[in-house]
Formats: structure tokens, C-alpha cells, sequence
């Protein structure tokens, strides 16, 4: 049975939760169990997060866990309700020039940083920017920046990993967009994996409704009726069984 | 009305450096035909770009019918119409061009008729003209379908600069019936700016003559220009391309020019003896014009590279049998010539 | 390679399946830009007709700033536009963020200086004897502004397909000012974008095939329109 | 060399459905100076386009020195050049404009000169005129500088369309006189369209005429158009504005139009009797202008609004003593009148 | 609205420290725009002339075909490029991807169209007395269309800026064949487009103005130029 038409929630989030399509796939799922419809406009993750401090969006859907706490710190968000989280993987060329296939992050990073390997950075203060500047950090190698092997991207992460392709370059990139990728080049494509796995290569997404108090115009009761949604556990299911090529992208968490 | 149709004050125009006009003073009274004459760069298209309130003065006033006016007159801009030196078509057809005026001024209704009245007046078959485009015409025929296009508006004033340059002599006197029409029609005031002096003669009532931004008595056009000599006896001379010599009192500057008043020289089939007049030119007659509604005739005498007009009455000139080709010699003192 | 020839195939199945994404993009699309373009029209050929027409102190200033303003990014218009109309801007109470008449009023910050460059460049390529002309016809100044417009009319009509160019291949201010949100305001510019942001070439290239269709069938009308008017 | 200048075969050139050329044959001799007469919209530019090079015929050929030539002829193209007859200066300064030939040639070397030379030729001070641009001169002054932008390129052929109209008076014969040097100085032949008869003739060596795209024998000006009406005793008649009738032997067509020579007209001081000519028509004499290098005058005479030009020897015209202004009669016979 | 103040304070902080990466962007920019307009001139100048000059069948065609072209979104000409010079492409031996002349050459194909159509236009509005003149003055076919080009050249001035404005503002390109490689291929707009992403709308205003400041200086170079040189 269909709600009833509640209108529609405006939400802002990162451009990869819409580019592998997860969010075609639960808007029509959520219209039906709750009567309402949703609208996301796909942005930077800070982007997304200046949109919801502007008042512009009612909801985030956001993966960059520091930023995320700053901003509820200077009360921008109502709550942050902990939905999923996919993991980092390290790509490479097939024939693994650093020989990094099965190291750890850190060896993998010392590897290519001492080879000079080339490695291509979103260097777009995204999620995954932030967590590769981290695992650097974490390898005790200070950030590179004028490296000729280093390349700061500045893009979206399909981008990324097609540049790494083009260059012969690592990368750091999430599972669900490598999946994407991989889809895109019929399962053979010229980066593969080659470190996955660590603990520190967690990526998580969380839903934030923005604070009605500093925002009135904002929809603050489907805001939260959505976060509440997306944790609910038939919506946790749904996202476990969201598939490309047979392979999960994205790992349900809520409550945890 | 006890206003005339333009008085004019103290008008002064310059471009840059160039050029200045300045006419103190003009009175033109309704139904009147003036025709302006003067060389290449005296100032004539400019004085008639004002008078037709396309430009407006450096300073000065022109009262049209008693009312002060200018370009943003509209009132007085549509009873005025003027036919540029260089005329230009819109970029339309034939008839479009000669409809345009009345579409602005939205006179539409007979507008078909009135297109094709005032192509016929100047000459042009409506059938064969009305539908081509402004480029698919001869230099003549644009001209005349700018001209049909300013006839058609039946204005209060005709302002027409060089209306006939280009245009056959044939259908210049077409188009002298046609202006005549327009006078007899409409009471239209006319301004002409022409260098064809016979044809204008024939057209209006009253000659002006421009030279150096300034509005002279009518001359029929013997203008002596610079540069000139000093001679020892106080006299300025000017040599002739053939030898012969041109005196004159001194004037202020060895660059001016001088006119010769046409009335002011004889013609005489021998060299005159024991005369006081100093200037005695050898010539030969190129041409003889009626001087219309006088008893006058206008002789053109080539003395040298120079074309002298003379004024005779038509007696002296049966009685000389003057005729042209023949060899004169024309008369004048030394103080006719006046420096402007 | 390949992307571009299937791209090609691609587009002939969304034409022919008359796909709804697609097509809602391409209504999305015309709206946006006959609005803007409409506007533009509306607002600079007057002023690029001022501009090219007269002359007075400051002008060649205001043509250097309005040429300059030719070389602006669209993220910077769509930036500035979002500081207006964002929520908390001063204009927020307006609601056009994430609309279509939000686009199209930021796209003509866009082409009006397109708009009014070439008009005024295309009113002082005309003949100088056309002022005098129309002001010896008697023509007021509304007669003499659309005269000269009319005889500048291909130079004109030039600088609106330019215009109209610019508006419908942005993407920068259906970018961030429309949201890009499905079914709403996602353009044939931001439905290319996102599919290439995905991976999927064909398809991107297959919308832009889509959109250089549509432009060349609005050429096509135009110059169909011109001949049955002149 | 024995080849002429030019011979033109089989020449045709048409505008659409509106206008055909067709000139059969024309050979124009080394140095020859040629005038063209005729209406607006005959032609004359049309022709002269085609002479010098600047479009290319229909169907025919022109050979210039023996070879067959056209627009994509550059050595032919850059010894002939041609005065428009709404001339276009380019927008640059005066003295860029009249150097540009001499640019495209690569004769710079002393170009500064010799755009002087020419700029005083046609009677503009190069100091005044030449850092001027183009858009900062009078009617007859861009006229002029036009003219000088071509006779600087002292060329083999110079094609001039109405090089006088919007210039004055004075600046015409100065015209002629710089014409003149170009022909003693560097032997250039003439080709010259001109509505001013009295000035062509006095430029050119001889004068045809075109006549709806067809050149034919000069006849100084008479040529009267139809329609026509027709009468019962096998002619045709055109009834005349103050209601006088010229009669003609029957044409093919009551729209055709007729050629008078001047030769066949004569003038009588009292309508003659027992006149076997059937066109006795009274008039008044215009003007009179002397043909120069003949023993002859042309008198215009008006007739109601035609013009009628007549050829009378000098001697005649003192005998009657013709003047301007004077009424005479014109008689020609119905048979005079040629058709084309 | 906040943002737009601070931008412009940025943008003088950027200019007067000469902030590094701002500058290298400022000169991939330069070095990219220079080289695409350069060659579009090069090319586009010359065919528009001819478009403009000759009649020849299909001519109204072929001019449409380029008025569309003048509406090609960035991202498809980067998706055409990229499939090019992509290492599996057929070009990919150049190695122009993320290179400075990789973005040059490929923005040719953007701003050409603008180039070709505006000079044709400019072409066409000349007096049609000028063909003859220079005929009858002796003009070769390369001397006629450089003067007839010299008589339109405050239009064909617009039409160059107009393409540089395209090319000076555009980002699909930049992005997808540069890649906005820091200190290598990224330009102002990539680095625009960046920041903004990142939430950081000031620094995204600094930049453009810092944009729009050079353009500025590039118009009044111009100008200056073109006062010396007429
Ligand atoms: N735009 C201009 N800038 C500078 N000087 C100009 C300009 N227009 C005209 N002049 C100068 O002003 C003077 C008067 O020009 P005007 O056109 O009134 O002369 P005109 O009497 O009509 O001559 P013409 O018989 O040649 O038509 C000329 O000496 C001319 O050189
Ligand atoms: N582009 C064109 N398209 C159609 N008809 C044209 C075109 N140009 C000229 N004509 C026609 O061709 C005829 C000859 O024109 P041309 O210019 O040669 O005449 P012309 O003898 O020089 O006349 P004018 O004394 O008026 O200069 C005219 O009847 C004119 O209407
Ligand atoms: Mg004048
Ligand atoms: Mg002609």
C-alpha cells in the first residue's frame, strides 16, 4: 500500500553515493513506505555540508567522519545517525611496478612513496582525501605536494582512477566506485586491487539532518523521518543486497 | 503666419580643427526655394544637416516656424526631409524604402498608391521597380528612389543635397518637374544644394553661395583662389598656367580667396586700349546659359586653367555674336576682386 | 574509441524510445534557456544597442567590462547568483534555488554580456550613413533603436545563436544552481556531466549528439522563419 | 603592337530577368580616351565592371593586349583601374587610402611622394587632407580622393565612373586637367562614364552611347522615350505636355524609344511654311556649349519638358543670333527618329 | 553572501602574497589559452573569411552547421578528444592527455566555431562597394581578404574575443583532457570548480576574480595595442 504524499526532502550528498546509483535505488523504495519524495542534489562533501549550513538542504548524506563532527560541534546538524560504510582500496596497474600486491597500507604507501611510484590523490578534501592524507600520516611519510610522482587530481573519484589508469598510477579509492568501474569496462579493467582489507581503510556514511533551529525553512520531520528510514532495518537489508557485478558495496551499520 | 519658415541665429558648427561654419544670420520664408551653390568643403552639406535637424549646432538657434528646434524636435524633424549627398537604402525592397517614412509616420492606408505615385515622379516604372531589392539598381536609380522616398512624405521642406549627381539630365529635368510638383501640391519649401548651376537655376527662386563655412551674395561662381604674389605696387598677382596674370589690391593673406561678381566683367571682342581696368584676360567661350526670368545670360569663359563667368545682358550678346568657341577677352579692375 | 560510435547508436535509442529521463532533460533544457535567452534578448540588445550608438565619457570603459565579463566562469555566476539566492542570502525568500526559472535568471548573467557585445559591435559595424538617414525620414528614437537593429539584423540574429550556444552547453549554473535533481532540473549539460562523473562515455556522448540535434533543428526553423519574414 | 587594347567579342552580362548586356564587338585603341553617355540604368557600370576587370561576363571575351582576360587576370587587373561611381574609401587615413595601390604592387619606395603629387592633382592641399581619416571629409573631397587613390597608380587604363558628380565646378576642370597629365605623362587610355556631356566632351576623343544594354553611335542626348500613341496615317505620335505632338514614322512597339540626332534637327527663328518636315515644335533655347575641335555648338532647346539638343555651326547661330532664352522653333522630320 | 566579501579580500591576499598555487594555475591558464586561441585564429580567421567572402552551394548548409557547433557543451568535446588521445585511443601515441597542449588542441575544436561564424558575420556586413575597390585597386586574393579582414577588424576583434573569453571561462575541458593535475594542468577554472566542491566558495570567488582581473588586462593590453597600431 501506498502513503500518502508527504511532499518531497531536499537532501545534499556526495557524488558517490549517486554515481553508483544507490540512491536510484532506494528513493523509490522510501516514496513507497513513507509517502515521500526525494530529491538529492550531488555535490563535494564540502559542498554538501556548506549546502546544509546554508539552510539550502534539508538532509546530508555524507562520508567524511572529522568534518562531519566538527559540523555538529557548531550545532549545522540536528543529529548524525551512522547508516553504512564501504572500504578504501588501494589500485594499481596489473603489473604492480612498487610491488605493494598484499602489503600492508603502510608498506604499501612506503613502497611507492621509495619507488617513486606515480600515485593519483583526489586532493578535493572529499572523504577519500581525507582518509588517504591520514593513511600518509599514518606511513610516518609527510604529505607529498610538488612531487612529480604525486598527482592532486582535484576531481570526482571515477575520474581519478580513470586518470590513474591513463598514467600507470596507484590510487586510493572507495570499493563501491571501483565496482562502478569495473562494470564500466566489463569486469577487465587496467587498474586492479591490490591492497584491501585493513582496518584503517574503513569509509563510513552517515545521514545528518540539518538543525531546524538555525534553519526554519528546513523539513526537519522528513529529514528525520528519512535517517530514521535509512536505519530502520528492512532499509539496512535493502542496502546489503545492492549489487553491480555480484559484488555488496555498501556495508549497513546503523547502531553500531 | 508672420513667422518665417527659419530664422537663424549665431549657428556655429565645427569639426575639430577642420572646419568651422558660421552663419550669423538666414531668414527663409514659407514656400520659398533657396538653392545653396559653393566648392567641394565649403560647408554645405553641413548647413543642411542642420537645417534639417540632423545635427545639432555648436551654438546658435534655428526657430523653425518661430519655434526653437533641433534633432529632438520630432515635430519639426517630420516636416522636414532631406536627401543625403551620398544617399543609402535600407536594406529592404524598393518599396519598402520609398514606404518607410510613411510606416513611421503611420500613414499606412494609401501608402500603395503614394509609393507608386512617387516612383513614377521621379522617373521609375513602379512595375519594374517596386519589388527589387535596394542593391538590384543603378547608381541613378537609388538615387531617384532615395529621392521618391523623401517626395512621397510630402514635406513641408525639401532639403535635397546634389539631388541630381548621377542621375541623367533627362530625368534631372523629371525630377525638376517633380519637385515643381511638390511646391504646387503641397506649398513645399525647398533647399538644393547643387553644383549643376544651370539645372538649379531653372529649380529655385534664390541662390546662396557657400564658401569656407560662410554664406555669400550669390556670385555665380567666380571664386579666385590662393596662393598669390606680392608685386611691387601694392597689388597681390596671380600667374596663370598660360602666362597671363590676374591683379588684385592686396588682400590679407597671400592664401585667400577672392570672388569676382560675374557683373562686374566685360566681355569685349578686342583687347580694350587706354582702359583703367588692370585685369585685361584672353579667353575662348565654352558655354552660355540662360539666366532664367532675367534678360541676363551667364557666359563661361576659359582663361587659362580658370572658368570665368560673365553676366551680359542677352542684347550684348546678340549684338558681340558672342557664341561658344569663340575668343574674347574679359574685363575687370583690380579692385573687383573681393577677399573673403 | 568505441564509446563514440555506440554513443551514436545510443542516441538513436533514446530518440526513438522517446526515453523519459531523456526527454524530461531536453523539456528541462528548452525551458531554461528560451527563458534565458528570452530574457537576455529582452534586456541586451536595448543596451548593446546603447552602447554601440552612442558616445559618450566611459564608454570605451563599460566596453572593456562588459567584454571582460564575455571570459566569465560559469561556476563564478553560479556562485555569485547562490550567494543571492541561497536560504540564507538575501534573496532566499524568493525560492529559486534548485528551480528552473533559478537557472535561467543566473544564465543571463551568463550570455547578456554576449548579448550586448556583439549587438553593440554589429550596430557599429553599420553604415554611417544610416543615422542621418533615419533622422532625415523622421524616425523618434524607438523607430531609429529598431531600424538599426533591423538593419543589423544577421549580425544580431549572431550574437542571440551565439548567446543561445553558450546558454544550452553550460553546465557550471544548472550545476549549482539547479541541483542537477532527476526529473526537476537536470539538464542535456548536467545529465552528460553526471553520466561522464559515472563512467558511462556512450551515454554522454549520446545526449550530446541529442542536444547538437536540437540546436540544429532550432537553426533550421530560424532560417525558415527568416526567409518566409524578409 | 599591333593587338588594340581591347577587343571585346560576343560580351553579354545579365542581372536576372531585369537587365541584359550585349555588346557584340568594341575595340579601344592605345591611348585612346573613350566617353559613354547614356541614361540611368543603361548599363554604363555594368560595362565598365566588365572592362576593368572587376566581375566577370556572362558569355563573351575580352582581350586585352591580345589576351583573353578577367577578374582572375592580375597582370590585366593591375593595369587597369576603375573609379567606382560611388566610390568607397577604406578606413584609414586619406594618405593610407590613396598609398594602398601602391602597397598591393610593392612600390613604396616613394610613395610618400607621389601621394602628394596625386592628392594636388585633384586640387586637395596634401597638408591639409593627407593624416585626415577617412570619415572627415565632404561629398566631393572623399570623391577626389578616390580619384587620386587610382591616378597614383599611373595606369595603363584608367575607367572612370562619373568622376565628376558631387565634385565642383572649378575641381572638374581640375580633374580634366589631372586626366590630361596622366595621359601625356604615362599614355594612359581613357574609358569615362559621365551624366556632363560639355565635360566629357571636352576629356575624350569620342563618345558612345548605351542604351538599354546595347552601345550605339553617339547622338548627343536626343533620344525620346515612349509610350507612344498611335495615329491613323500610319504613325505614331507622343502628345507633349503643353499639348504640341512629336510624330514618327511607325516603331515596333508603342513603348520603344527613339534616337533624334542633333544633326537632323533644325533651328528656325519663325515656324517655316511649305515645310515638307512634319515636327515643327516651338521651344526656347537653355543653353549653348561649344563642341570642342569643331566648327560646331550644341543648343539645347526645352520643348515643353523635353530637352532637344541641336547641332548648328557656329557661323549659323551668330547669323541668327541665338542666344540663351531666346523662343525658336526646332523642325525634324517624322523619319529622323530612329527607333532601338 | 558573506563569502563574496571574503572572496575578494582573498583575492587580494592571493595576488599580493603571489600565492604559488595560484600562480602556477594562473599560467597553465595563460599558456593554454594563448596556444587554443592562437591556433583558432590561425585557422578559424581564414575559413570564416571564406564562409563570409564566397557563395557556393550548400554554403547556408555548411554556416548552420557551424552555428550549432557554437553550442557544444565542454564535457562532449572532452568525451571526443579524450576517446582520441586516450592511451587506448588512436592518438595516444602523442601523449597529450593531461598535458598543457592536450587542452590546447582540444579547446581548438570549443572556440573554432565561435571564431569561424563571428568572422563570417563580420565579413558579411562589409559595404559591398569594398570588393570592387579592391578589385579595381589591383588586389590580389590574399591582399583582398586581408584588407577586407582589416576593414572588419573591430568585429573580428570581438569575434577573437568572444572565442577567448569561451576558451579563457571553459572547464569541461580543462578538466577531463588536463585532469587538474596540481602544478601541472590545472587552471584557473579547474582549480574554480575545485574549490568550490570543496565547500570553499570564497576561495572560488578569489579566483575568479583573479580571472576576470587578468582578462581585464588582456582587454586594456589590447586596447592600448590597438590604439598604437591605427
Ligand atoms: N567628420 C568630419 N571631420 C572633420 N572634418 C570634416 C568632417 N566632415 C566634413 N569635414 C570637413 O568640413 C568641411 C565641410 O564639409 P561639408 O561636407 O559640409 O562640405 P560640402 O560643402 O558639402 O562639400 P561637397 O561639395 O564636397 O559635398 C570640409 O572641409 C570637410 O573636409
Ligand atoms: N545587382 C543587380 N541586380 C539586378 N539588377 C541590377 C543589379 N545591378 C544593376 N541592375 C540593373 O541593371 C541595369 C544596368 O545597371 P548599371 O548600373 O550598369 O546602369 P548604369 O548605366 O550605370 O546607370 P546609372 O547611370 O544609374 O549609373 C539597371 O537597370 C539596373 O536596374
Ligand atoms: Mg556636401
Ligand atoms: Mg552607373
Amino acid at each position: 500500500s501506498h502513503a500518502q504524499n508527504k511532499g518531497t526532502l531536499l537532501m545534499a550528498t556526495t557524488t558517490s553515493t549517486d554515481n553508483t546509483g544507490l540512491l536510484e535505488y532506494l528513493a523509490p523504495q522510501f516514496k513507497k513506505d513513507t509517502g515521500i519524495e526525494l530529491l538529492w542534489v550531488a555535490v563535494g562533501t564540502g559542498a554538501a555540508l556548506a549546502l546544509g549550513e546554508n539552510c539550502d538542504v534539508s538532509v546530508l548524506l555524507v562520508h567524511a567522519p572529522d568534518a562531519e563532527k566538527e559540523y555538529m560541534e557548531k550545532g549545522y546538524g540536528a543529529e548524525r545517525v551512522q547508516i553504512m560504510y564501504n572500504d578504501y582500496v588501494i589500485l594499481g596497474p596489473k603489473d604492480d611496478p612498487a610491488g605493494i600486491k598484499g602489503k600492508s597500507v603502510t608498506e604499501a604507501l612506503q613502497a611507492i612513496q621509495q619507488q617513486k611510484a606515480r600515485f593519483a590523490s583526489r586532493g578535493d578534501n572529499s572523504g577519500t582525501h581525507k582518509a588517504e592524507l591520514d593513511l600518509w600520516k599514518q606511513a610516518g611519510i609527510q604529505t607529498p605536494d610538488r612531487e612529480s610522482w604525486y598527482l592532486s587530481t582535484g576531481q570526482g573519484m571515477l575520474n581519478t582512477i580513470n586518470i590513474a589508469a591513463e598514467q600507470n598510477a596507484y590510487t586510493l579509492a572507495d570499493r563501491g566506485t571501483f565496482i562502478k568501474y569495473e562494470d564500466n569496462f566489463k569486469g577487465n579493467p587496467p587498474l586492479v586491487i591490490l591492497v584491501e582489507g585493513d582496518k584503517e581503510l574503513r569509509n563510513q556514511y552517515s545521514v545528518i539532518p540539518v538543525n531546524p533551529e538555525r534553519c526554519p525553512n528546513v523539513k526537519y520531520d522528513l529529514a528525520k523521518e528519512f535517517a530514521q528510514w535509512m536505519a530502520s532495518d528492512k532499509t539496512q537489508k535493502l542496502i546489503a543486497d545492492f549489487k553491480l557485478l555480484n559484488k555488496q558495496l555498501f556495508y549497513p551499520n546503523a547502531g553500531e | 503666419m508672420s513667422e518665417p519658415l527659419y530664422r537663424v541665429e549665431g549657428l556655429r558648427y565645427s569639426y575639430g580643427k577642420h572646419f568651422d561654419l558660421d552663419v550669423p544670420e538666414l531668414v527663409i520664408e514659407h514656400g520659398e526655394s533657396l538653392g545653396i551653390v559653393g566648392p567641394n568643403g565649403s560647408g554645405k552639406s553641413t548647413l543642411l544637416n542642420l537645417l534639417a535637424f540632423i545635427d545639432a549646432p555648436d551654438a546658435g538657434t534655428i526657430y523653425f516656424e518661430g519655434v526653437p528646434s533641433g534633432p529632438e524636435s520630432l515635430e519639426a524633424r517630420r516636416s522636414v526631409t532631406m536627401l543625403l549627398q551620398v544617399s543609402y537604402l535600407l536594406k529592404r525592397t524598393v518599396f519598402e524604402n520609398v514606404a518607410y517614412g510613411l510606416r513611421l509616420r503611420g500613414e499606412m492606408q494609401d501608402a500603395s498608391e503614394r509609393v507608386r505615385e512617387a516612383l513614377s515622379w521621379v522617373g521609375l516604372s513602379p512595375d519594374k521597380f517596386a519589388r527589387r531589392m535596394w542593391h538590384e539598381l543603378s547608381g541613378g536609380e537609388a538615387q531617384r528612389v532615395a529621392l521618391a522616398s523623401r517626395l512621397v512624405l510630402r514635406p513641408k521642406v525639401l532639403v535635397l543635397d546634389e539631388p541630381t549627381a548621377s542621375v541623367d539630365r533627362q530625368s534631372s529635368y523629371l525630377i525638376k518637374d517633380a519637385i515643381d510638383r511638390c511646391r504646387r501640391m503641397f506649398n513645399t519649401s525647398l533647399i538644393i544644394v547643387s553644383h549643376d548651376y544651370l539645372w538649379l537655376n531653372t529649380v529655385t527662386d534664390k541662390l546662396v553661395r557657400m564658401e569656407e563655412g560662410r554664406l555669400v551674395e550669390y556670385v555665380a561662381g567666380n571664386v579666385i583662389h590662393g596662393p598669390w604674389e606680392e608685386t611691387g605696387e601694392r597689388l597681390f598677382a596671380k600667374r596663370l598656367s598660360d602666362g597671363q596674370v590676374i591683379v588684385s589690391a592686396r588682400g590679407t593673406s597671400l592664401q585667400s580667396s577672392a570672388i569676382l561678381n560675374p557683373s562686374t566683367i566685360t566681355v569685349a571682342l578686342e583687347p580694350p586700349k587706354n582702359e583703367s581696368a588692370l585685369n585685361i584676360l584672353k579667353g575662348r567661350i565654352l558655354n552660355m546659359s540662360d539666366e532664367v526670368s532675367t534678360e541676363n545670360v551667364l557666359v563661361e569663359v576659359v582663361v587659362a586653367q580658370i572658368h570665368l563667368n560673365v553676366r551680359v545682358t542677352k542684347s550684348s550678346a546678340v549684338r558681340l555674336q558672342l557664341v561658344p568657341g569663340k575668343e574674347v577677352w574679359v574685363v575687370f579692375k583690380a579692385t573687383s576682386l573681393q577677399w573673403i | 574509441m568505441d564509446y563514440i560510435w555506440q554513443g551514436l547508436q545510443q542516441a538513436a535509442v533514446l530518440i526513438f524510445t522517446l526515453d523519459p529521463e531523456t526527454y524530461s532533460a531536453v523539456i528541462t533544457t528548452l525551458k531554461v534557456t528560451f527563458t534565458s535567452i528570452t530574457l537576455s534578448v529582452i534586456i541586451g540588445v536595448p543596451l548593446g544597442f546603447l552602447l554601440g550608438y552612442f558616445n559618450f565619457p566611459g564608454k570605451k570603459q563599460l566596453r572593456m567590462v562588459v567584454d571582460t565579463l564575455l571570459a566569465i566562469p560559469t561556476v563564478v555566476v553560479g556562485l555569485l547568483v547562490y550567494a543571492f539566492i541561497s536560504r540564507r542570502g538575501p534573496l532566499g525568500w524568493t525560492n529559486l534555488l534548485y528551480t528552473v526559472p533559478g537557472i535561467a535568471i543566473a544564465q543571463v548573467f551568463l550570455i547578456l554580456p554576449i548579448v550586448i557585445s556583439l549587438t553593440a559591435t554589429a550596430i557599429e559595424g553599420l553604415d554611417r550613413r544610416l543615422r542621418p538617414t533615419l533622422r532625415s525620414l523622421g524616425a523618434g528614437r524607438v523607430q531609429l533603436a529598431l531600424t538599426s537593429l533591423h538593419e543589423a539584423r544577421f549580425a544580431v540574429l549572431i550574437a542571440v545563436i551565439t548567446a543561445y550556444g553558450r546558454a544550452i552547453s553550460e553546465v557550471g549554473i544548472a550545476m549549482m544552481i539547479g541541483g542537477n535533481i532527476k526529473w526537476y532540473t537536470r539538464t542535456m549539460t548536467t545529465a552528460i556531466t553526471l553520466e561522464t562523473g559515472k563512467g558511462q562515455f556512450s551515454m554522454g556522448i549520446a545526449l550530446g549528439v541529442i542536444l547538437l540535434l536540437i540546436v540544429f533543428l532550432l537553426n533550421s526553423a530560424l532560417v525558415l522563419l527568416r526567409r518566409r519574414t524578409t
